[in-house]
């Protein structure tokens, strides 16, 4: 009996073996044959609630939902568009916002889209409370004007625009399918306006989506008719699958292969600059880095030549203070911190630490090489100062545990990325660098009444009077420079990988990592 | 044959044993440096809903209330949501947990059909060329790192030779073309319950790398075990009885001494199965096959205590009934043996 | 006279091991006759089981058979292919032993296990096999044999398993049967009555079988003739009466020295002083020259070759006293 | 009492004999002899390695990033590392890390484990009971899970690693004993030790103990490797050891990004892996060959 079963299960192997060898696998031919475009991501879809999505659901967000505005992308003449509204105006005190709805727009449920939906969303948005519900915080009222326009009163000056052109928390859905209740959405059902609607999902592992027949925009001969997105942890994978033709949309793969896809003619390599960067926190109520002169020198004796072009390959640049190269706020004219080891022995000798003599824990996440690789080379330079770094990776939430416990007894240097939730400079300045009562994203607990100040005068003028707005960020970050609270280490390009029978891709880092598919063509 | 009172002893035992995992597992998380309420609200929150998220997951309560908490809930067949993606653990376990059982079964499978004759053999042969092989493959098998035989599966069959898939249970293809109904969640099982033979063949190759890979171990280990077992019945007089009664020399290795000799190999196997459960993980990542392993690394990475306490009960489980049914099964198979 | 069912003619076993080579047996000459009980006997490590299992040529590994011829019904069977041996064992010639309890795969049913053997020489259904079992063991007296068929040798006495050994051992109908000291394991009312059911089948079949035993009593009781084996040799054969009642090799009647008689309960055991030897190491001259009180300088350089003792011919002795001194 | 003592002696005496019989027979296993010397040969390469690399700050951790991603050649024979380091070096240097783990781990593990067993077989009753079920507590436990949990609790260290696998691996060791301890509890010189009064920590600790070792050694060098497996696999997902510390497990890991255009820095640590793992397999084997034809491995 017992010989047989191994007979029987020795048999089933050899048949697996031989079905296998026989079948040489044509995913590339097929998968063009379908109107199929498959965009492999390396993480998880975690949340389709429109009203709590806050991480990389964004890639499937912005084909299903939009929101009353778009960022543009950059070189635009204006920062923002028309979503889902026409045209809008703003009191001159930007206190009242009224936004002026598109016609014959409907939701994929059928119901029409309407002022009532759109107060109706952004309320549900609000009262849940969660994910990025807070850039409404501005919003004291909504009102159904009529039909087609809708009026936000607000409790103190805000850039609303930019706010509704939110990657997160500024979708528009229909009130009835959001009924349904957060399982609903989870399940793999959407209620949104865009090109293309939820067909299924599987937890963890793909999503797909098919195209919604009445979209407002209409449909073109050659427009996709499927989206899949397949999660594909291994960049291994990630990169085979780029190449064979398996996958039309990849990103994340090593730096140091990218030339290597860049002269595979089936394949076409994206660059750009993305809104965000890497930076290294100092812990500015602990000593010795309570001192701005260890700060600066600390800052002298970061090895950025080498970061930039061994570590990133050249696919980072310096940053010039918080703010991300090529996003509004930002300025090339700030200053820099340059690698200087002497400047720095000066500094540390003033401070009184002439021969180093003092540890340092760099906490960063567990797995992120970049982060790792920054850690290393920076350890090397430290040393060279008597200065003695400890890296320590760890879980963003023990990491973030850790900051939040004590700060005198947190951790030296918080090593972390910023993106923006919508496109202001004052996303990053406030968040990173405003004081708090308890810390939660200050993580270098930097206290300065006149940087507050400065940046809650330019943020409320951001609605009305950009350009003000924006000379007073800059102001503000050329403070911070000179006061060292953090590492400013660089500002990431983002690199994508497409077929190069792809066309109609146009990057923009507002919306990070999204492919628009809807304006794509094979 | 086994009886019903020692049947019962072994179930409540077996209480015992998940009663004591879940408290071991409960302190754990309660003592790890992690942030719950952080990890509830995702990435950028604000200080009032951290403190709401302490509120909802019971975190202002002392211990043994939060405890006993979760065990009622779980009593009531309710293992809670994960608090990173705020899903019910029940739905996900749909989908992961049958993913990592096609997965370890078909790897179990290989090892059990290719090791158990080479073992088999190894050990009648003992001595000899083919016993040589066969050690040699059991040892190296034993030896081999997988995630490092996974990486040079890949390059061979996938980058090179393009012979088989490497990513996922289906071709992306065939997976929008061949709805599957889920049945038992098992893509070769189901597709065959529908008679859709192309999807059964694109779920067959995508399952033979990753289950290869993953065999390794648990093959070199049948190989020993069959030839070391093997090694000591063949000493037995009953085997110079069956050849003294003129037995084929295939019919005394396969038949008689094997049903003596295959307790420890199917001991092994079963164990290694329940290790596979979650210790699949490096192989899931590499070959993108998310299953339990990936979903619990996941958890672990981002100290989803929820998540990762009920996929010990799980795997617990599966422990403590793969042993009651091996115990079984050697009674079944030696008369011998009483259970008690 | 009639041919010999068996004759093992000048049979050699050698085991290879790290330790060195082991000679298990050194040229064994015998003789069965049809319907015969022929006695084997020595000392365990003499070499009887080796040349009982050669027979069927199942000398474990890594024993080697490096001569000798052994010719059943007029064949070599050293010449035959494993293929032929396998329709030999247990049709033609079958084996017991000591231990029926280990000697029965345990996992495995009685009935299991004799109506494998069947099916394996006899071309005939599951259900015959079963019933053809049955008879068997009815024939050898069992009680009940569906029951015992039914049962796993485990829940069997130590004498049933026995019988339910030679009933597989007979049921093909095999010539010969050998049987391995089958009654050792067994306490004394048992032994008796293995002992008697075997002579009944002998004298019943006309079943030749050589008993191979450590015991002279068993002999005495059951054999027609006998040898006598010491170091892979035989030194002495002939009829059990004339060997047991005129033992002339030293060994022989070292052997019956240590055996318990009611006639000399008093006088304490003689066991032989020494042990065998391992096989190892050649011994010059007479194998039993170390431990015989009566060597001399010839029995320590010369091998004697066995020569009657009587003037019947059939009782034979490998010793060089013989004839010397008187016997 | 003095035919106790003799007795003692005796089996002394037999056991000190047994053991010329292994080593002589050892010698004479090919494979076990070879998979010594690659073991003596990665340990010394690796308590020696900075005197057998001509760049032993890399190996410690220093980058070079001038000569990042070099293929094999005369000064870096396994290439250099995503920061420049020689791989060589690296790997040296790795088997610090890789091999004290496989050790530490192994010894963690029976020593909590063996004296467990002992007291389990050899009480039996309710003592076994509650030994064994803490057991299988242990042993129902994911164990890559658990080590996860402690490491990720107490934080990614050398230590933290080393002690998460070790707690994982003990209970085969209970087990192991205890089953030994109940065959060896019926035998005559520990009924007779029994009989003569002596203390029964005494029996655990001079009958018990010592007749158990051997399988425990037969069993603790096979584990050896797939403890340096383990290992490698927490390094492997980042749970390991801390950079720039080298470990091999680690190195696959970051290895392994770049594997289809620097195959190199992945492929040589697990190389080593592989090798170190084998040998220890391989020496395993061979002294359950020589101690004893009939052991093995018992998992029950």
């Amino acid at each position: 009996m017992f010989g047989k079963y191994g007979r029987v299960t020795g048999l089933v192997a050899m048949l697996a073996l031989m079905v296998a060898a026989s079948i040489p696998v044509g995913g590339q031919a097929a998968a063009q044959a379908e109107n199929v475009f498959v965009y492999v991501m390396d993480s998880t879809i975690p949340e389709l609630d429109p009203s709590i999505d806050f991480s990389n659901e964004v890639v499937v967000m912005t084909n299903v939902y939009e929101p009353l505005v778009w960022y543009n992308p950059p070189g635009s003449e204006e920062l923002v568009s028309p979503g889902l509204a026409t045209s809008w105006d703003v009191s001159d005190d930007g206190m009242t916002w009224t936004f002026h709805l598109r016609e014959g727009v409907t939701f994929h449920d059928g119901t029409p889209l309407t002022a009532e939906a759109v107060k109706q969303s952004i309320e549900r948005t609000i009262e849940m409370g969660q994910g990025a519900s807070f850039i409404w915080w501005p919003v004291e009222e909504i009102n159904a004007v009529d039909d087609l326009t809708v009026e936000f009163k607000l409790s103190y000056p805000a850039p609303l625009d930019l706010i509704a052109s939110s990657a997160y928390g500024a979708w528009i859905f229909s009130p009835q399918a959001a009924e349904n209740g957060t399982e609903w959405f989870n399940e793999g059902h959407d209620g949104g306006t865009g090109p293309y609607m939820i067909q299924s999902r599987e937890r963890g592992q793909n999503l797909v989506l098919t195209r919604y027949e009445d979209y407002w925009g209409g449909w073109e001969e050659g427009q996709f008719d499927t989206v899949v997105f397949l999660i594909v942890e291994d960049p291994l994978v990630r990169q085979q699958m780029i190449e064979a033709g398996e996958a039309d949309f990849t990103l994340r793969l090593p730096l140091e292969n990218v030339e290597t896809l860049d002269d595979n003619p089936d394949v076409n390599v994206v660059i750009f600059q993305s809104y965000q960067n890497l930076l290294g926190f100092f812990n500015t109520r602990k000593p010795p880095l309570d001192d701005v002169r260890v700060r600066q020198a600390l800052s002298y004796a970061y090895p950025y030549d080498q970061l930039i072009n061994d570590v990133m390959m050249g696919y980072a640049v310096q940053a010039h203070g918080p703010v991300p190269t090529g996003m509004w706020g930002h300025s090339d004219d700030l200053p820099q911190y340059t690698y200087d080891l002497d400047r720095a022995r000066e500094l540390l000798a003033e401070a009184g630490y002439p021969d180093g003599g003092f540890e340092l824990v760099w906490t960063y996440n567990t797995g992120n090489l970049d982060e790792e690789q920054a850690g290393e080379i920076y350890r090397a330079s430290l040393a060279e100062l008597g200065i003695e770094l400890t890296l320590q990776p760890m879980t963003w939430e023990a990491q973030w545990d850790w900051a939040l416990s004590d700060p005198e007894n947190a951790q030296d240097i918080f090593v972390m990325y910023w993106w923006p939730t919508y496109v202001t400079p004052y996303d990053f300045l406030f968040n990173m660098f405003h004081s708090e009562e308890e810390p939660l994203f200050n993580l270098g607990y930097y206290n300065n009444p006149d940087f507050d100040e400065l940046i809650d005068q330019a943020d409320a003028l951001t609605g009305t009077d950009r350009e003000r707005a924006e000379e007073l960020f800059i102001q503000a970050q050329e403070m911070l420079i000179e006061d060292a609270p953090a590492l400013f280490l660089y500002d990431e390009m983002n690199i994508h990988y497409l077929r190069s029978d792809i066309t109609g891709y146009v990057p923009n880092p507002a919306y990070a990592n999204v492919v628009f598919v809807y304006q794509l063509r094979r | 044959m086994p009886r019903w009172e020692y049947l019962i002893r072994r179930l409540i035992l077996s209480v015992l044993v998940l009663l004591g995992v879940t408290v071991i597992t409960f302190t754990i998380s309660r003592v790890v440096p992690s942030n719950p309420a952080a990890l509830w609200v995702g990435p950028r929150p604000t200080q009032e809903q951290i403190s709401r998220a302490r509120e909802i997951l019971g975190l202002d309560k002392p211990l043994p209330v939060q405890y006993i908490r979760y065990i009622s809930a779980l009593l009531q067949g309710d293992f809670g949501v994960s608090v990173r993606t705020h899903q019910p653990i029940l739905t996900d376990l749909r989908t992961y947990l049958p993913a990592t059982l096609e997965l370890v079964i078909a790897a179990m499978l290989i090892a059990l059909g290719i090791g158990l004759p080479l073992g088999v053999l190894a050990g009648a042969y003992k001595g000899t060329l083919v016993d040589a092989i066969a050690r040699l493959i059991a040892v190296a098998c034993v030896s081999m790192p997988t995630f490092w035989l996974a990486l040079l599966f890949q390059l061979i069959f996938f980058s090179n030779l393009h012979w088989l898939p490497v990513s996922g249970r289906l071709s992306t293809v065939i997976k929008l073309t061949h709805p599957i109904e889920q049945v038992t969640g098992f893509y070769l099982i189901d597709s065959a319950l529908a008679g859709d033979w192309e999807l059964f063949r694109d779920a067959l190759v995508h399952l033979i790398l990753p289950a290869f890979t993953l065999s390794t171990y648990a093959l070199g280990l049948t190989i020993r075990m069959t030839r070391s077992s093997m090694v000591e019945v063949l000493q037995e007089r009953y085997i110079t009885t069956a050849r003294a009664a003129g037995l084929p020399e295939r019919e005394i290795f396969f038949k008689f001494a094997l049903k003596n000799a295959i307790v420890p190999t199917l001991t092994v196997l079963g164990l290694s199965f329940v290790y596979s459960l979650t210790g699949a993980i490096l192989i899931e990542v590499i070959f993108s096959w998310h299953g339990l392993g990936t979903y619990v690394t996941e958890a672990v990475l981002a100290v989803d205590f929820p998540v990762i306490i009920a996929v010990t009960i799980i795997v617990t489980v599966f422990y403590v009934f793969i042993n009651l049914a091996l115990d079984w099964f050697q009674a079944i198979l030696d008369p011998r043996v009483t259970l008690g | 006279m009639t041919e010999p069912l068996l004759r093992i003619e000048d049979l050699y076993v050698r085991f290879r091991t790290d330790e060195g080579t082991i000679r298990a047996v050194n040229g064994v000459n015998l003789e069965i006759m049809p319907g015969e009980m022929f006695g084997l006997v020595g000392e365990s490590g003499c070499g009887k089981s080796v040349t009982g299992l050669s027979i069927l040529k199942l000398v474990p590994h890594p024993g080697r058979i490096t001569r000798g011829k052994i010719w059943f019904r007029g064949e070599n069977l050293l010449e035959k292919p494993e293929s032929a041996m396998r329709e030999i064992r247990g049709r033609h010639i079958a084996m017991i032993f000591q231990d029926p309890m280990s000697s029965l795969n345990p996992v495995f049913t009685v009935g299991h296990q004799i109506t494998r053997v069947i099916r394996r020489h006899h071309h005939v259904s599951r259900r015959e096999a079963w019933e053809r079992a049955a008879g068997t063991l009815d024939d050898l007296g069992i009680p009940d044999p569906e029951r015992v068929m039914r049962s796993y040798p485990y829940e069997l006495s130590g004498g049933m398993q026995q019988r339910v050994m030679i009933a597989i051992a007979l049921s093909c109908g095999a010539e010969l049967l050998i049987a391995d000291e089958p009654t050792t394991a067994l306490d004394v009312t048992i032994q008796a009555q293995i002992l008697e059911l075997l002579n009944a089948l002998r004298i019943r079949r006309g079943v030749s079988i050589l008993m191979i035993t450590h015991d002279l009593g068993v002999v005495a009781e059951t054999c027609d003739r006998v040898a006598v084996l010491y170091a892979g040799r035989v030194v002495e054969s002939g009829p059990t009466d004339a060997v047991l009642q005129a033992p002339a090799h030293p060994y022989t009647q070292g052997l019956l020295n240590a055996l318990p008689r009611p006639s000399a309960r008093r006088k304490s055991l003689q066991a032989i002083p020494g042990s065998v030897p391992g096989g190892i190491e050649e011994i010059p001259g007479c194998p039993f020259h170390p431990r015989c009180a009566l060597a001399d300088d010839l029995c320590r350089s010369k091998t004697p070759i066995m020569t009657p003792v009587d003037s019947s011919g059939a009782h034979l002795a490998a010793c060089h006293l013989i004839g010397k001194s008187e016997g | 009492m003095q035919r106790w003592l003799g007795d003692i002696i005796r089996r002394n005496e037999a056991r000190l004999l047994e053991y010329r019989r292994m080593g002589r027979a050892f010698r004479r296993d090919v494979l076990a002899v070879a998979s010594l010397i690659v073991i003596i040969a990665f340990a010394l390469g690796a308590i020696f390695a900075p005197w057998l690399t001509p760049y032993p700050e890399q190996g410690e951790g220093e980058p070079n990033l001038s000569e990042k991603f070099s293929p094999p050649s005369p000064e870096h024979p396994f290439g250099t590392d995503n920061l420049g380091r020689d791989v060589l070096a690296r790997v040296l240097y790795g088997g610090r890390s890789s091999l004290s783990i496989g050790l530490m781990v192994v010894v963690i593990a029976v020593a909590i484990g063996t004296p467990l067993g002992a007291l389990a077989g050899y009480f039996g009753g309710w003592v076994d009971e509650l030994i064994m079920r803490v057991t299988d507590m242990f042993l129902a436990f994911p164990p890559l899970l658990l080590a996860i949990a402690i490491a990720s609790a107490l934080g990614n260290s050398f230590t933290n690693a080393m002690l998460a696998i070790a707690i994982t691996w003990w209970p085969w060791y209970t087990r192991l004993v205890r089953a030994q301890t109940l065959s060896l509890r019926e035998r005559e010189f520990v009924a007779a030790a029994r009989g003569m009064g002596v203390r029964t920590p005494t029996i655990i600790a001079r009958h018990i103990l010592p007749n158990v070792m051997t399988p425990v050694l037969v069993q603790a060098t096979s584990d050896i490797g797939s403890a340096i497996l383990t290992g490698a696999a927490m390094s492997f997902i980042g749970l390991g050891v801390r950079p720039p510390t080298a470990d091999w497990g680690a190195m696959v890991s970051t290895g392994r990004v770049y594997f289809l255009g620097q195959p190199w820095f992945a492929a040589f640590p697990g190389l080593a892996i592989f090798l170190v793992t084998l040998a220890f397999n391989l020496l395993g084997d061979g002294i359950r060959d020589v101690a004893d034809p009939q052991t093995r491995r018992s998992v029950q």
